[in-house]
């Protein structure tokens, strides 16, 4: 078998990025093709990566300098899972692009959409904690980028979103960095695996207060509670198929991020495992309580998606087996399906000319293929039977039981939050198939290149929910991996 | 009045909480170097990589991928403030201000531009040598552009030259780093003899990656300050 | 110890500027104190009493330098410091362009 | 002896500008605070015994990042209004 060296993944993306300025000089449309190619070569790279992780961990040293002295690569099954995600739904998106990036430049649109793919990919394989500190800026920088470039309607939205997330944004890395020095001084490495041998012996109060500002800058861009004043209105404002690339790509990258520095660095330190329990609890009933109250569509998909990060910290917070298998699940599940969501919503959008939900009545009638695309998803986020969100919130309640009296509490809270989402959801797909239009005409439906990705993920969505088996596969070594920890699962090496 | 007060405490506490932290249990000035990794660049930074001055060797070389990183950090967000202001800019052949600049500023810039350019190289070029690189070299050489720019309000850079000027080197730092991959199999290992320390030719792949950065800085921070210049008041 | 006092103190005046001031472009000032403030955090932690710079050259022993590694940080620091700025700063010569203002208050619902 | 003063006078001087860069009302001369501020932390690289960040920070920091304002600030407007 073929073996592609994970950190290619990053290396061909960068160097295409630089490619593809001065192709596009003489040949005008060569960044959408050049950008596609490269999302291929990841989305191939990632499948083998992903085949081959599940053996033995892939490691690749950089530069030839054993750790912990150069960088190094560490893809586990988890890692490579999310290397994939990221890759696929990318190439997906990138299906769904065309309309909807006409009025900006398209070569610089391409040019940081491959380069946002990178830096995600890289947040997630990266052994190395400044790295992590490198891919996170280029990430979050790429997708400031990406969202100030929405033009039209939409435009004085995006700007104003767009200066209160890098506001935001830069705060939290500056907390980051002053994480990773204090790190640095208390051990005097960055190798996460060396750290994660290191951290015991070092002195206390330092690792704590450097726990602290890592959480308060991972927590930006995981959407937790405090942190997520930026959400709504970076998904309002954005163009929809950024809005898809927020919610399946960059969040998850920063959600794992999150929670690969807690759990592998302070190897799952019980103090850091509360404060996260109870910032998702918060996260959870905020997103959830807020989202039933929106009348835009696209903010109430943002809103439901801060519930859902809430639902998954809380669910990594239990630290036992089956919860994690439980969150690994949700998450899959979540960039899924509110990717499939974001691009139904879309095209809606993009059909009616406005995000009210309410001029949604009788779409089923006007946009049937849509409208049942949207309606798998939401009715997965909503965690009905035969859908994926059904096995995760199943799985992740099975997991809190086993925690105890208080993992009973949990349970309950989580319970009565999907009874808020599956409120806020079916008012919107009541509105969609019940409801009489006010006016008649069938819109038109997007074209095959967009339908195509919605169908695929809306496949996806099923096969999560009638065979779950295949991903546990994954699934449960990727929980095994964070639950291990890194340090062992590498070593001296 | 209640939140800025509310604020002024958490900022005073964060304050107290990073002094004392940093005072109590990372005392100034002590050398910590011997438990943690820096022990090894230090004793063995010269033998590794062939660049005297340690800092280069750890930015290019021990940890080059952080830079390649920091590079397109930059690089993206040259393009994001294309991106961003795509659109917005003057009609061709506009002046960009009313006023002239005086003959002493314009001869000035004549005389001083090449020479700057020269001493952005200068910097780059020695960067395993001397403190100094890619970065700094880099950011002289845009200001040679800037003062370029303040003494002749009709100039503007020829776009399509510095997009393609910035693609070759930028490919170039990508592919020393891939042809590492292909010949020895670790992504941008020093495939370059050494040499020995202290000459303007050693220290392996250091210099062809420090002049590709040097000329990548400076013509993406040209390209920044021209797209923000180059605006519609 | 002074050092530490410094970066601590331009970090919290960042934090104040980016927290209290409306004004959109002092807030990107702020940011970039901050920036600076981290910066000096890193570069005093490495320092050690008595040591030269990580240079070498002119028969400059191992023995005697300072940590080379924070330094190698700040300098990746720096550079993503300046990108931040110069975005952030086109993207308020956006923002004024729609609002005609600088002041985040006055640009719609602006909360924090 | 002597450089612990000239360094703690370059603070103080450092902690003026920073306050003064924050609070005056005239982005223009805020802007030139802010840059005395980057210049005397790439003094205080150079002592801590960092000439490559201080050359970084000087050129970078203190050049061109200064430009990027003053440019910001020529295309919206100089006076901070409350």
């Amino acid at each position: 078998m073929v073996n592609i060296d994970p950190t290619l993944m990053i290396g061909i993306p960068l160097f295409m990025g630089f490619l593809i300025p001065s192709v596009a000089i003489v040949w005008k449309n060569s960044p959408r093709y050049l950008a596609g190619f490269t999302i291929l070569f990841n989305l191939i790279a990632s499948t083998l990566l992903l085949i081959r992780s599940l053996n033995a961990p892939v490691i690749s040293v950089l530069g030839g300098w054993q750790p912990p002295y150069g960088i190094v690569f560490v893809a586990g099954p988890l890692g490579s899972m999310l290397a994939l995600l990221i890759s696929s739904m990318t190439m997906l998106t990138w299906f769904y692009l065309p309309p909807h990036i006409k009025e900006g430049n398209e070569t610089k649109f391409y040019m940081l959409f491959i380069l946002l793919m990178a830096g995600a990919t890289g947040m997630v394989l990266t052994g190395d904690l400044f790295n992590l500190f490198v891919f996170t800026e280029i990430t979050s920088i790429a997708s400031f980028s990406l969202l100030a470039y929405s033009r039209g309607k939409d435009e004085k939205e995006a700007v104003e979103a767009t200066i209160k997330y890098m506001i935001i944004g830069s705060l939290s890395s500056a907390f980051f960095l002053i994480g990773i020095a204090l790190l640095y001084g208390a051990t005097g490495t960055l190798n996460m695996a060396d750290l994660a041998s290191k951290i015991p012996s070092a002195n206390h109060n330092l690792v704590m207060m450097a726990l602290a500002m890592i959480i308060t800058g991972l927590g930006i861009e995981a959407e937790m509670f405090p942190l997520n004043g930026w959400t709504p209105d970076a998904y309002t404002g954005a163009t929809h198929p950024v809005s898809v690339m927020f919610a399946s790509v960059v969040v998850k990258a920063g959600f794992f991020a999150l929670i690969r520095v807690v759990f592998l660095i302070f190897g799952a330190a019980t103090e850091a495992l509360q404060i996260l329990m109870i910032f998702g609890l918060l996260t959870l009933f905020v997103g959830e309580s807020s989202a039933l109250r929106q009348t835009d569509l696209k903010r109430m998909l943002a809103y439901s998606s801060i519930g859902q990060m809430g639902l998954l910290l809380v669910a990594f917070s239990l630290n036992n087996q089956t919860a994690l298998v439980g969150g690994l699940y949700a998450m899959l599940n979540h960039a899924i399906a509110k990717g499939l969501l974001f691009m139904a919503a879309g095209s809606f959008i993009f059909a009616l000319g406005t995000r009210d939900i309410s001029a949604l009545n009788g779409m089923g009638k006007r946009m049937p293929v849509t409208s049942a695309l949207f309606t798998i998803g939401a009715f997965s986020i909503m965690g009905l039977p035969f859908f994926g969100g059904f096995i995760s919130k199943i799985v992740i309640i099975a997991g809190s039981m086993q925690a105890g009296t208080e993992g009973m509490l949990v349970a309950i809270l989580i319970l009565s939050a999907s009874l808020i989402e599956l409120v806020y959801f079916l008012r919107v797909v009541h509105r969609i198939w019940m409801r009489e239009p006010e006016d008649d005409s069938r819109l038109k439906e997007a074209p095959f290149t967009q339908m195509f990705p919605m169908i695929v993920l809306a496949a996806f969505v099923f096969l999560m929910g009638i065979y779950p088996q295949a991903f546990f596969k994954v699934l449960i070594p990727a929980a095994q991996e964070l639950l291990r920890g890194l340090g062992t699962m590498i070593g001296g090496a | 009045m209640i939140k800025k007060s509310i604020a002024l405490i958490l900022i005073a506490i964060l304050f107290v909480a990073i002094f004392f932290t940093l005072a109590n249990d990372l005392p100034f000035g002590d050398n910590r170097t011997t438990t943690g990794v820096s022990d090894k660049y230090i004793y063995h930074g010269v033998n590794d990589t062939g660049a005297s001055n340690l800092v280069t060797a750890i930015v290019v070389n021990y940890r080059g991928f952080d830079t390649l990183g920091e590079v397109t950090v930059l690089f993206v967000a040259a393009t994001g403030v294309g991106a961003v202001l795509y659109n917005m800019g003057r009609p061709a052949g506009k002046k960009r201000k009313k006023t002239e600049a005086s003959l002493i500023v314009r001869t000035g810039s004549r005389i001083l531009f090449p020479m700057m350019l020269l001493f952005g190289a200068y910097i780059f070029v020695h960067g395993h040598l001397t403190p100094g690189g890619g970065f700094q070299g880099g950011a002289v050489i845009a200001t040679a552009f800037l003062f370029k720019y303040v003494s002749d309000t009709r100039y503007h850079i020829d776009h399509n030259k510095f997009t393609a000027t910035e693609s070759v080197v930028g490919m170039t730092f990508a592919l020393v780093g891939i042809m590492g991959l292909l010949l020895t199999g670790y992504f941008l290992f020093n495939f370059l003899p050494n040499g020995s320390p202290g000459e303007l030719l050693s220290a392996g792949i250091i210099p062809i990656i420090y002049v590709a950065i040097g000329i990548k800085v400076g013509a993406e921070l040209t390209g920044i300050l021209d797209n923000m210049m180059e605006v519609e008041q | 110890m002074i050092y530490y006092m410094a970066a601590a103190f331009l970090i919290a005046i960042g934090i104040y500027a980016l927290m209290l001031k409306k004004n959109m472009i002092k807030m990107v000032i702020g940011l970039s104190l901050m920036d600076s403030g981290v910066n000096l955090l890193l570069i005093s932690l490495g320092y050690i009493n008595g040591g030269t710079a990580p240079i070498l050259l002119n028969g400059v022993k191992p023995q005697e330098v300072v940590d080379p590694l924070p330094q190698a940080l700040v300098l990746t620091n720096v550079v993503i410091g300046v990108s931040v700025t110069a975005l952030a700063l086109s993207v308020i010569i956006r923002v004024y362009k729609h609002y005609k203002t600088l002041n985040s208050d006055k640009v719609r619902d602006m909360k924090w | 002896m002597i450089l612990t003063i000239a360094v703690a006078i370059l603070i103080l001087m450092m902690m003026v500008f920073a306050v003064y860069s924050v609070e005056t009302k005239d982005l223009l001369y805020a802007v030139v605070g802010t840059m005395a501020v980057s210049l005397i932390v790439s003094i205080l690289f150079y002592v801590l015994q960092a000439p490559d960040v201080a050359m970084a920070e000087a050129a970078i920091g203190a050049g061109i990042s200064t430009a990027v304002f003053v440019i910001a600030i020529k295309k919206t407007e100089r006076y901070e209004h409350d």
